[in-house]
């Protein structure tokens, strides 16, 4: 099934492309130059064997200022451009009508935790077409929560709480997205499968569901 | 080319190197896996510092006679009062970095107790003017040996000396104790884990500068040191009052503030 | 070089300093006021040892950069750990 | 026509010889080129080791669900392939090549503290020792990964001693490596010969002098966070495990010294590359000064740049942004170095051989892996890339293109100068071709690799990363036996014939020609400055010239202003110009 690619990562998405396109022309001139040089100037057998003058020239100076003004210029404009065209990496939302998140780690799994004191583990049910913001803290290790398809991580830190939001797509029939998260923070042997599933849903569904969680979860509360 | 180079060099070989870093690794070794073979590794590490020191005193280690040579921008340094000085810029980071950290925990931490509730103020400024004392004694021995005065260096060597084995005594033998009854510890919390660290680490600071201050002594005592001969004083007292100046830091930094 | 008579006032001074740090602690006030005023007069105490103690004062200017390259460091360091908290 | 070896020179092979067999003298040397060589010889074994854990680790990710290794094994190889790999493998060896090389090029009898070059070896060489061994403790060796975050590295999460004693490695190699800084830095700033002043100073002693300086300030916060942690660890401190910012302090103590760390170990490279571009594209460095300024800049900014290892711990924004501009303008100086590097080559003539392909190569790997750690720097991509294995590529197209790249460059350069003896040229290139195609075959796969954690020791098909895993395994088994072989090239060139010449490459640089300026037999007077400074004998090539080409014009000697040809050359020396001038002559 085809999931609609979240605002995050339609953001980074154009911008990435962007930075690689630049990226790569830079690339192509230094290494196209460095290989043109090496082909022609290469020495041949037939030539006269070569006696390298390293005598002083009048013009090297003028040539290495030159050099130096244009290739800062360039450099830092293009580093400036770049810099001013990048996306706000939080995403922080204008809107405050959030449902928060707590999302703790812990070795090796997470346990996610709704405003109404319902606990979830490794499976987060979201509504469509919020905005959410995750409050990301660990129980033990550094861990680093990922969700992969929208493009946007934090570390979770014991003792500190680390925010960020995401805004999920519009869900508004039967449709079910999938997203995953991933631990990118090396946190012992379970590493490797520490994993989740983040479900979104359309808003409807998601009261159903967060009402079908309260009876049996309703002792549990969040970390 | 290169080897005729060689040839016309003396070459000087000492096992010293190799016996100092074989006892730190056995030193460190034995830490963590069996503590007497650690007992061993130190004892190794003073033997091979025990070398050096000998050498040192029989200036076989001479410096090798520096041709003229380009030296700006520190024409009238001599190499080793320059690397004393490098050396003391690392130390600097490594105290620097402590201390930030013990800025950033405090901070961080929710509460901190009083100061001057929970450290001994009075031993704390006894033991600052001692090692400010320590530094004048170290300053005078130089001063005399610079006019030639063999006993003026000896009175300043052993004051020194002295001085920073009561600023030991004071810190390790009524200080630390006191707070360890009063339940004050280096486990005891984030408060005693910094203080502890830093200051014995300062004190780690100190009981080396007296190992190097006991070596001076022999060497006095040897007639090793004349009004010409005499860098070795001024580069080890650079040292000394370096560990001084960390502590005009840690003393407010945990007695006062 | 000078004398052992100038190095005695420059101690007398720093005993002084000490003295002042332990007095001004026990002034009533704002406790982070009292307690910039004592890291001052200690940063006083330790550019002092520095300068006559380490005789830096009267050594090759340039040598003066070493400590004060490191303390820049240190203080790189410091401003980034206090964003950070 | 080649000259024949006089008497002394075929006594000093015997010598040589003598000496190679001999343990007593390996123990016991002070001297900067038999250090020198114990560091390259050292730095190399722990390449081996630390690439076979390589090649474990890409065993282990050829096919999902493998289990070649466990869990635990893998963290443990991953943990100490880094460490090694970076810290006892290219840092040594830049500081091993430097040891020989440095002094021959500033004119210096030896490094400013002869024995304490001999500490810093044998600190080195057992803390590698130290590291290595924790794998064969109860309960195996450190597995937290190179950057051992706290509190993963405290001793509730990580009971093993072998942890432990990874710290205390880390702590005495810390030592070393600061003792190596002090020593190198008084050498090249009080022990040069007459006549190497700053602007003459060879190009790959600059880029030590910025290595040294940048591993001073680099290394003690390592340190102090070493002093910390293995505080933590025997006296029950709770620096790392307090919920009070411990992790954070870690990271900040760590980054502090670990960025400036990635630019320790690239500048002997940058250094090593100019000397290559030099010699065998026979020309002086494009804009020589700028370079210096450059390096300069790079150097002072990557003091400035650690925290964009941080992006992910919830900054606030404007030490994100902070920190992003000051990364993206450190890539301003050192494209700046590249480009010099590049434009050094044209309208020259280029001898291909084995170390000029190595540093084109190394070229090619630095500018890759340049511009994607500038995507990095940008706060919103580094959201997706950080702890990926895009991270990974990056890095090691840096650290183990470039840096190995240029520091074999570096040893195949040298190796006429060390051993005496030249290398197989025709296998050198073959090995190269192997290892240049192995490298891009094994990391370059890596950048599709986007969504796939660090240091996981195994996935599942559904998640799509097998192929490029594969691959990259593939690449994995061609390019560690191509760097083993280029290895084997250069030793098994110990059996050659001795050279005849003593400067084969026709370099011009000061430690090939050492034409040093000799101090005059009856030494002039120092004058009110203490600088006794002889102007440079016109008749002189090489150095002595363009390096005073560039902004500064042939300088005028600072004092006594009459020039005076006071060069006095050394019986049976051969400087550049005669052996060139010889050869000439045979033609």
């Amino acid at each position: 099934m085809l999931q609609p690619i979240p605002v995050s990562a339609s953001d980074w998405n154009h911008f990435f492309d962007l930075a690689v396109t630049i990226a790569l022309i830079a690339l192509a001139i230094v290494i196209g130059a460095m290989i043109f040089f090496v082909v022609k100037y290469r020495e041949r057998k037939d030539q006269p064997k070569f006696f390298p003058d390293f005598s002083p020239k009048k013009s090297s100076a003028r040539d290495s200022f030159v050099f130096a003004l244009i290739s800062v210029i360039i450099l830092a404009s293009l580093v400036a451009a770049s810099y001013t065209l990048a996306p706000n990496p939080r995403f922080e939302p204008s809107d405050p009508k959030n449902l928060v998140i707590d999302v703790t780690a812990f070795q090796w799994a997470w346990r996610f935790g709704y405003p109404n004191g319902v606990t979830t583990l490794d499976n987060v049910t979201l509504p469509g077409n919020t905005t959410i913001m995750f409050n990301v803290t660990s129980a033990d290790v550094m861990h680093n929560f990922y969700i992969v398809q929208f493009k946007v991580s934090t570390e979770a830190i014991p003792g500190r709480y680390n925010v960020f939001w995401i805004t999920t797509p519009a869900a508004t029939g039967n449709e079910v997205y999938t997203y995953d998260i991933y631990c990118k923070e090396l946190c012992g042997v379970g590493h490797a499968f520490m994993d989740a599933v983040i479900t979104v849903v359309n808003p409807a569904a998601y009261e159903e569901w967060l009402a079908s969680q309260m009876p049996s979860n309703s002792t549990a509360s969040g970390g | 080319m290169t080897e005729q180079y060689e040839e016309t060099e003396e070459r000087k070989s000492t096992y010293a190197p190799f016996i100092i870093g074989a006892g730190l690794a056995l030193l460190f070794f034995g830490l963590v896996v069996f503590v007497p073979l650690a007992i061993g590794g130190g004892a190794v590490v003073a033997a091979g510092l025990f070398m050096l020191f000998r050498d040192s005193v029989e200036e076989k280690f001479a410096d090798l006679k520096e041709t003229v040579g380009e030296k700006w921008p520190v024409d009238f340094l001599s190499k080793r009062k320059l690397g004393v000085w490098v050396f003391l810029m690392s130390e600097i980071l490594i105290f620097g970095s402590l201390i930030v950290g013990y800025i950033f925990v405090r901070f961080s931490s929710g509460s901190w107790p009083v100061a001057t509730q929970v450290h001994n103020v009075t031993l704390g400024m006894t033991n600052t003017i001692i090692l400010l004392t320590s530094s004048l004694a170290i300053v005078f021995a130089l001063v005399s040996i610079r006019s030639g005065n063999t006993r003026g260096l000896k009175i300043g060597l052993l004051g020194t000396f002295a001085l920073g084995a009561a600023f030991l005594i004071i810190k390790l033998g009524f200080e630390w104790p006191a707070y360890y009854r009063n339940g004050f510890t280096i486990s005891s919390g984030l408060p005693g884990s910094t203080y502890f660290v830093l200051t014995g680490l300062h004190a780690a600071h100190v009981a080396g500068g007296l190992v190097a201050v006991g070596y001076l002594i022999a060497r006095t005592y040897q007639g090793g040191f004349t009004k010409d001969n005499h860098a070795a004083i001024e580069n080890i007292g650079l040292y000394w009052h370096f560990v001084d100046i960390v502590w005009m830091f840690l003393f407010p930094l945990f007695y006062l503030i | 070089m000078p004398t052992m008579k100038f190095y005695l006032g420059i101690w007398a001074g720093l005993v002084a300093a000490t003295v002042m740090e332990v007095v001004t602690r026990s002034i009533p006030g704002a406790f982070a006021a009292i307690s910039v005023i004592i890291l001052l007069i200690s940063s006083g105490k330790a550019v002092t040892i520095a300068m006559y103690f380490q005789h830096l004062r009267y050594e090759n200017k340039s040598l003066a950069l070493l400590p004060i390259a490191a303390v820049i460091g240190i203080i790189f360091l410091a401003i980034a750990a206090w964003m950070s908290m | 026509m080649a000259r024949q070896p006089n008497a002394l020179e075929l006594n000093s092979v015997r010598r040589m010889k003598a000496m190679v067999f001999s343990i007593r003298e390996w123990l016991t040397t002070t001297h900067h080129k038999q250090i020198g060589i114990l560091y390259i010889a050292t730095a190399i074994f722990f390449m081996a080791v630390a690439g076979m854990f390589g090649e474990m680790i890409r065993t282990q990710l050829t096919v999902p669900m493998n289990n070649f290794l466990t869990a635990f094994n893998y963290e443990q190889t991953v943990t100490l392939h880094g460490l090694l790999m970076i810290l006892w493998v290219l840092t040594p060896l830049g500081a091993g090549i430097a040891n020989y090389i440095v002094p021959l090029q500033i004119g210096a009898k030896d490094l400013a503290f002869p024995r304490m070059n001999a500490t810093s070896y044998w600190t080195y060489l057992f803390s590698g020792i130290m590291m290595v061994s924790t794998v064969f403790l109860p309960g195996g060796g450190p597995n937290t990964g190179w950057t051992l975050y706290a509190p993963l590295n405290t001793i509730q999460f990580t009971s093993q001693p072998g942890m432990t004693l990874a710290v205390l490695a880390l702590l005495l190699l810390s030592l070393s490596i600061t003792m190596s800084s002090i020593n190198f830095l008084t050498t090249i700033v009080k022990c040069r010969a007459s006549g190497v002043t700053w602007r003459r100073l060879p190009l790959f002693t600059w880029s030590i002098v910025f290595t040294m300086a940048l591993a001073l300030f680099a290394f003690p916060p390592l340190a102090a966070g070493l002093v910390l942690l293995s505080s933590d660890r025997f006296l029950g401190t709770v620096f790392f495990s307090s919920t009070q910012g411990g992790g954070i302090l870690w990271d900040e103590l760590f980054w502090f010294f670990g960025h400036p760390e990635v630019y320790i170990v690239v500048f002997p490279a940058l250094g090593v590359i100019a000397e290559v571009f030099q010699t065998f594209a026979k020309k002086p460095l494009f804009a020589r000064n700028v370079f210096i300024v450059e390096f300069a800049a790079v150097a002072f900014l990557s003091m400035g740049v650690w925290m964009h290892h941080m992006f992910t711990t919830g900054l606030n924004y404007s030490l994100l942004q902070t920190f992003s501009f000051t990364t993206l303008a450190i890539s301003v100086p050192f494209e700046g170095l590249v480009l010099a590097l590049v434009l050094t080559l044209y309208k020259s003539h280029i001898t291909l051989n084995t170390p000029m392909l190595y540093c084109l190569a190394a070229i090619f790997t630095v500018t890759l892996g340049g511009i994607t750690g500038v995507l990095q720097a940008f706060p919103v991509l580094d959201y997706a890339f950080n702890g990926t294995y895009w991270v990974v590529g990056h890095f090691h197209y840096v650290m183990a293109g470039t840096t190995l790249f240029a520091l074999l460059a570096g040893l195949y350069y040298w190796w006429p100068m060390i051993t005496k003896r030249k290398y197989n040229e025709k296998f050198g290139v073959i090995a190269f071709l192997v290892a240049f195609v192995g490298f891009n075959v094994l990391y370059f796969p890596y950048f599709f690799l986007l969504a796939m954690p660090r240091r996981i020791f195994t996935y599942t098909v559904a998640s799509g990363f097998a192929s490029a895993n594969l691959v990259a395994t593939i690449g994995a088994y061609i390019f560690g036996p191509a760097a083993a072989v280029a290895v084997l090239v250069l030793v098994l060139s110990l059996r050659n014939p001795v050279l005849k010449q003593a400067n084969p490459w026709e370099a011009q640089e000061l430690e090939w020609t050492q034409n040093y300026r000799k101090p005059p037999s009856s030494p002039t007077p120092p004058s009110s400055t203490g600088v006794n400074a002889d102007p440079p004998d016109e008749k002189l090539t090489g150095q002595w010239y363009w390096c005073m080409t560039g902004s500064c014009k042939q300088s005028k000697p600072r004092l006594n202003g009459r020039k005076k040809l006071a060069f006095q050359s050394k019986q049976g020396s051969i400087s550049g110009k005669s052996l060139m001038l010889e050869e000439k002559g045979g033609e």
